[in-house]
């Protein structure tokens, strides 16, 4: 039985979302039909897979490791390129009904600014910059780690995007999360994702050799969750005011309510498609309205950040 | 991580194909259809059928295509040590009620069909088998599927063995399709699109087996996917109804190379 | 059936283990009769509880967590002072028969270098400078991401111990663990032990609230061992004749066998202890020799690194 | 990560003694002596006996101390929600054999041996409890005790109630220790190692409820060891046997406080 008055509905920097649950970035976005699958599954917003301005191919098989505590994966930020990107998903026939979030990755400030000249004038809801993909090599956290670099990013797409929400997804592999958030912030950013996946290897002790391809690669699921809590709760801490979609190792509408009470606006669903497949939206609903029903709250945003109050 | 088993033996089926016995450490199950990703460390992994599966006992039937095959054709051995990930995937569907099906196959899409046969058999459904191959030094196979079908047909592109031409035209003129309750294709996609087509066309039941780019294999990174539906050939498939395919644009005609741009099927 | 013939013995900056599992900082070490009791238990090396020039604490109950996939913990660094630990692990009867690492901790090269006048006299056989605990203020990975930093309290730490080896203990929260190495290395580190815990936060969302008091933690055990084994994989490759004590969720000899592999000369246990007590090395120790054996190595020193080998 | 449970009642026993009945949300099993961490968010955790335990009962008795016992008085009632940790370390040993026992508690050491008590009559074994406490108003439980054991002594320190003197002197004067197969204590460390002495002069097996500062709870901090064996409360522990105890030179005269510097036992 579903109280139909608890209200799942979120606003994130000005977007309005169903509910909270959002699919993370490089999961399944890779098609306008996939996407539309997972909005059929419930999702109150989704993300595309990153997409840069020239085409990569992604690196070579395995690509992707089953642990047993979470996943590794180093696809390698496979995308057609921009300009095919926009073809495929905004000239085809297909739209969304619910907010879409395109993710966006580069190694420059000029490279992020010419992915965004060629999307500021899409069907899209929001940009996220991907400056924290812990295993591409010159993209990623090897230009989100510095605040200077940072600031100068998020500036130059500022200038494209003028009142459109910036998110910019974080790495937890920094010493000081605060000053990278602080420098995005001032360029004109809009919220946060946090976080990416972490920097990590398996090997296998039988062949004797790392399993990527790439041997390096980005861990996800639950090993990370207390992880990305932690950068969540440090981001709500110092800047209460400023969205975060809480991303890494949601699972269920447990760790799901972790995340909004650290602080998190909205919760991002990344690697637990691999166990749950797109059941897992329904299921964090579901759950998500009962434990508001039980504890006594009438909508999803009065639990945001809970776990900072004093008593 | 890894499932772990060691080749027991290898047999050159033809100058290209050739079967892998291998030993698995641990007991699996599967269904037919289903398949794993092998990993060869530091050289790639890729997505094959498991062309049969007894209890620790795994075939694997490996064409030679490009670098990771062939690295297998020229270096696993008996008692090389093999790593897998799966089964991955949906198998085919069988009902109960089944009597007699119908299998068509090509190539080494013969590997999940050989697995199916073996199962229908132990559940008591009759089936006869179609199988193309280009030439009679391509053939492998057809003294297996003797032992598990009723009757086996084989063609040939060039003729020099069985029937001349496509197993397509072996199917217009050999049997009826509507003495099976089911049909299930595995090969080259276009080959599967006519069967589809003359299966749906007659009502009758059909799965295919589809293959796409298998990066994760676990439904994640949507690189395998088909339009419009979205559906996933490492998750959601790689066996589809006749039903499901009819609906799917990309099917017989494109698919997604890796970078995730639309290419023609005749591309790949 | 033991193989008598497999050799455990490895040699680790000059110091000989008879095998390479190690007691790592912080468990169990704040008394010789544990100890001992550790040595009992077939540890090749122990390392004390990270000490300080002046008594700390601790912070206040809850210090511990028990997440599914490893532990959060926030001690708080509690220890009496260097001048009681002199006291209570030297200045008794008791001694131990395998060597002894010092982990000591402090906010600066001054306070390092207090610390090592009072204990480099001592019967000890190398001192780890904890410069990654993520979550004591002014100490750990506060004073441990800055590579300048790293660099002046190495020197001064070298000044004292002109020939016992000084192992940096590391943190894999910082963007290059390449560039804090390589000063360690130039003021005159021997070796690294990777990694500390990972700073994290765990909240219960029937409370509400971060359970652990100090609200930020580290997160150890299997979540973290990818990410350990990421950062001795990164060390080898970079210092291949640097000796790498490898920790971070070895919880059976199978990731013990994969820190080797990764590069790690020895390998250290924590939490394990919580779940399998001290059995966890016997356990270990009799899993490695099997698996050399079977893989057909007469020296556990064969393996270290072999991941890295390129056929 | 938290057993949970809400509080179902709260009894008053004694003006700084309280019985807290809880109902867990599930079932767990837990030996006598065995404690729970009771964590009250953001104020503390502390280490607490299991007075009894049936179904999803729990019974908790917690005696007003410092800060967060305290806290705990003031603000927990019906319907507050509990948060636990545990059961932690290991329990009494009880054979099978035993006919008779004896219990030897004070203060709030009385919560194990409750539990202990309940568990032996469920056993069939007979047992028999002095019980001290500093004076009639502190005085709780007997009646309990009563409802279990055969025979119940109680002494007060200043003669309010029963025996006048202490639970040691109490046992010299009430009973033949010799007459029992197990002598189990809890309470004051120095009142345990007077009985944990006078038992094993004779030869009788003993067991007590140690406390020691409790941090981690699971073993791994060791600040909650004790020396020369390096024994853990919290987990070799909280009970040990007296031959054990005796080999202890902390055994009631040091403990570790929270920097782990060794303290006097009376300091404490
Ligand atoms: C579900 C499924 C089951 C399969 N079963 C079998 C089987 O039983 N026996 C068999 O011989 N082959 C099977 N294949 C095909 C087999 O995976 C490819 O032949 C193999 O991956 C080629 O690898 P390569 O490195 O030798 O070729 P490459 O040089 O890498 O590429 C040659 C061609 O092989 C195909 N290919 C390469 N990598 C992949 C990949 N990751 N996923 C899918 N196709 C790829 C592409 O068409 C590519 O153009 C199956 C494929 C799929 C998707
Ligand atoms: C195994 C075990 C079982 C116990 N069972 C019970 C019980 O059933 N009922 C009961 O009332 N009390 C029990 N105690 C004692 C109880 O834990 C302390 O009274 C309580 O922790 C005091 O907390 P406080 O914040 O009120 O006191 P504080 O103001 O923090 O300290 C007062 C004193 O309490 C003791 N204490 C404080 N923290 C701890 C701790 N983490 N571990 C151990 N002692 C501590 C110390 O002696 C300290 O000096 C038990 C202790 C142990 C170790
Ligand atoms: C297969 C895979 C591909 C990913 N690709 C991207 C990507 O392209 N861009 C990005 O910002 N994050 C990417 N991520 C990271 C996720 O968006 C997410 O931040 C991370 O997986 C943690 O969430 P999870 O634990 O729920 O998976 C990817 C993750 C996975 C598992
Ligand atoms: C309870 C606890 C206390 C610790 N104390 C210290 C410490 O004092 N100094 C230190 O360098 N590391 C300390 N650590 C970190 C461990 O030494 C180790 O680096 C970390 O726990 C990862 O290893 P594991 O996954 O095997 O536990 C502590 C870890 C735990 C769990
Ligand atoms: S290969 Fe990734 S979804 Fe199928
Ligand atoms: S309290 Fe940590 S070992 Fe006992």
């Amino acid at each position: 039985m579903v109280n139909l008055s608890v209200n799942l509905e979120i606003n994130l920097a000005g977007i309005r979302l169903r509910n909270p649950i959002v699919l993370a970035s490089g999961i399944l976005g890779v098609s306008m039909s996939l996407l539309k699958r997972v909005e059929q599954a419930g999702a109150g917003a989704v993300t595309t897979k990153t997409i840069t301005l020239n085409p990569r191919q992604g690196y070579a098989n395995p690509v992707f490791v089953d642990l047993e505590y979470g996943f590794l994966n180093a696809m390698g930020l496979p995308n057609p390129g921009v300009d095919y990107f926009v073809r495929e998903f905004f000239e085809g026939c297909e739209r969304l009904n619910i907010p879409l979030i395109v993710s966006i990755g580069g190694g420059s400030a000029e490279e992020f600014y010419e992915i965004c000249a060629r999307i500021c004038k899409c069907p899209m809801d929001a940009v996220e910059l991907n400056l924290s993909c812990p295993h591409a090599k010159g993209y990623g956290l090897e230009v989100g780690a510095d605040p200077q670099h940072v600031y100068d990013i998020v500036r130059r797409v500022r200038k494209c995007f003028s009142n459109k929400p910036i998110f910019v997804k974080l790495s937890a592999t920094v010493p000081s999360i605060v000053e990278v958030a602080e420098a995005a912030l001032k360029a004109g950013a809009s919220g946060f994702v946090a976080i990416n996946t972490v920097r990590a290897i398996a090997i296998d002790i039988y062949a004797k050799k790392p399993i990527l391809s790439n041997v390096y690669g980005g861990l996800s699921g639950p090993a990370i969750k207390p992880i990305a809590v932690r950068v969540v709760y440090e981001l709500y801490e110092n800047f209460k005011n400023v969205p975060i979609i809480g991303v890494g190792g949601v699972d269920s509408w447990e760790t799901a309510v972790e995340f909004l009470l650290a602080g998190a606006r909205a919760v991002g669903i990344g690697s637990a498609v691999v166990r749950r497949d797109l059941e897992i939206f329904n299921e964090i609903l579901e759950g998500l309205k009962r434990y508001l029903e039980v504890e006594g709250y009438d909508r999803v945003s009065d639990i945001v950040g809970l776990a900072h109050e004093v008593v | 991580m890894y499932l772990y088993g060691t080749i027991s033996d290898v047999v050159e089926l033809t100058p290209s194909v050739r079967l892998y016995e291998i030993k698995l450490y641990e007991r699996i199950s599967a269904s037919p259809g289903q398949f794993l990703m092998l990993w060869v460390p530091r050289i790639g992994e890729i997505p094959l059928s498991i062309a049969n599966l007894e209890d620790r006992g795994l075939w694997l039937i490996i064409a030679k295509k490009g670098r990771v095959t062939t690295f297998i054709h020229e270096n696993f051995d008996r008692g090389t040590r093999v790593f897998l990930r799966g089964p991955l995937g949906r198998g085919f569907s069988v009902k109960k009620e089944f009597r007699k099906c119908l299998l068509v196959a090509g190539g080494y899409g013969l590997a999940p069909l050989y697995f199916l046969a073996r199962q229908l058999k132990d559940c008591g459904i009759t089936c006869d088998a179609l199988l193309g191959f280009k030439s009679v030094r391509e053939m492998f196979f057809v003294d297996e599927f003797k032992g598990v079908c009723t009757n086996v047909y084989v063609s040939t592109d060039d003729g020099s063995y069985g029937f001349k031409g496509l197993v397509t035209d072996l199917l217009d003129t050999s049997v009826t399709l509507e003495a099976y309750d089911a049909v299930y294709t595995s090969g080259k996609e276009l080959m599967m699109l006519e069967v589809v087509n003359r299966c749906s066309r007659r009502g009758i039941r059909v799965e295919a087996s589809l293959e796409r780019l298998i990066k994760c294999g676990v439904g994640i990174c949507g690189l395998c996917s088909l339009d419009p539906l979205g559906l996933r050939v490492c998750k959601d498939g790689p066996i589809f109804t006749g039903e499901v395919l009819l609906k799917l644009r990309d099917f017989g005609r494109y698919w997604r190379d890796e970078h995730g741009r639309k290419k023609s099927i005749e591309e790949r």
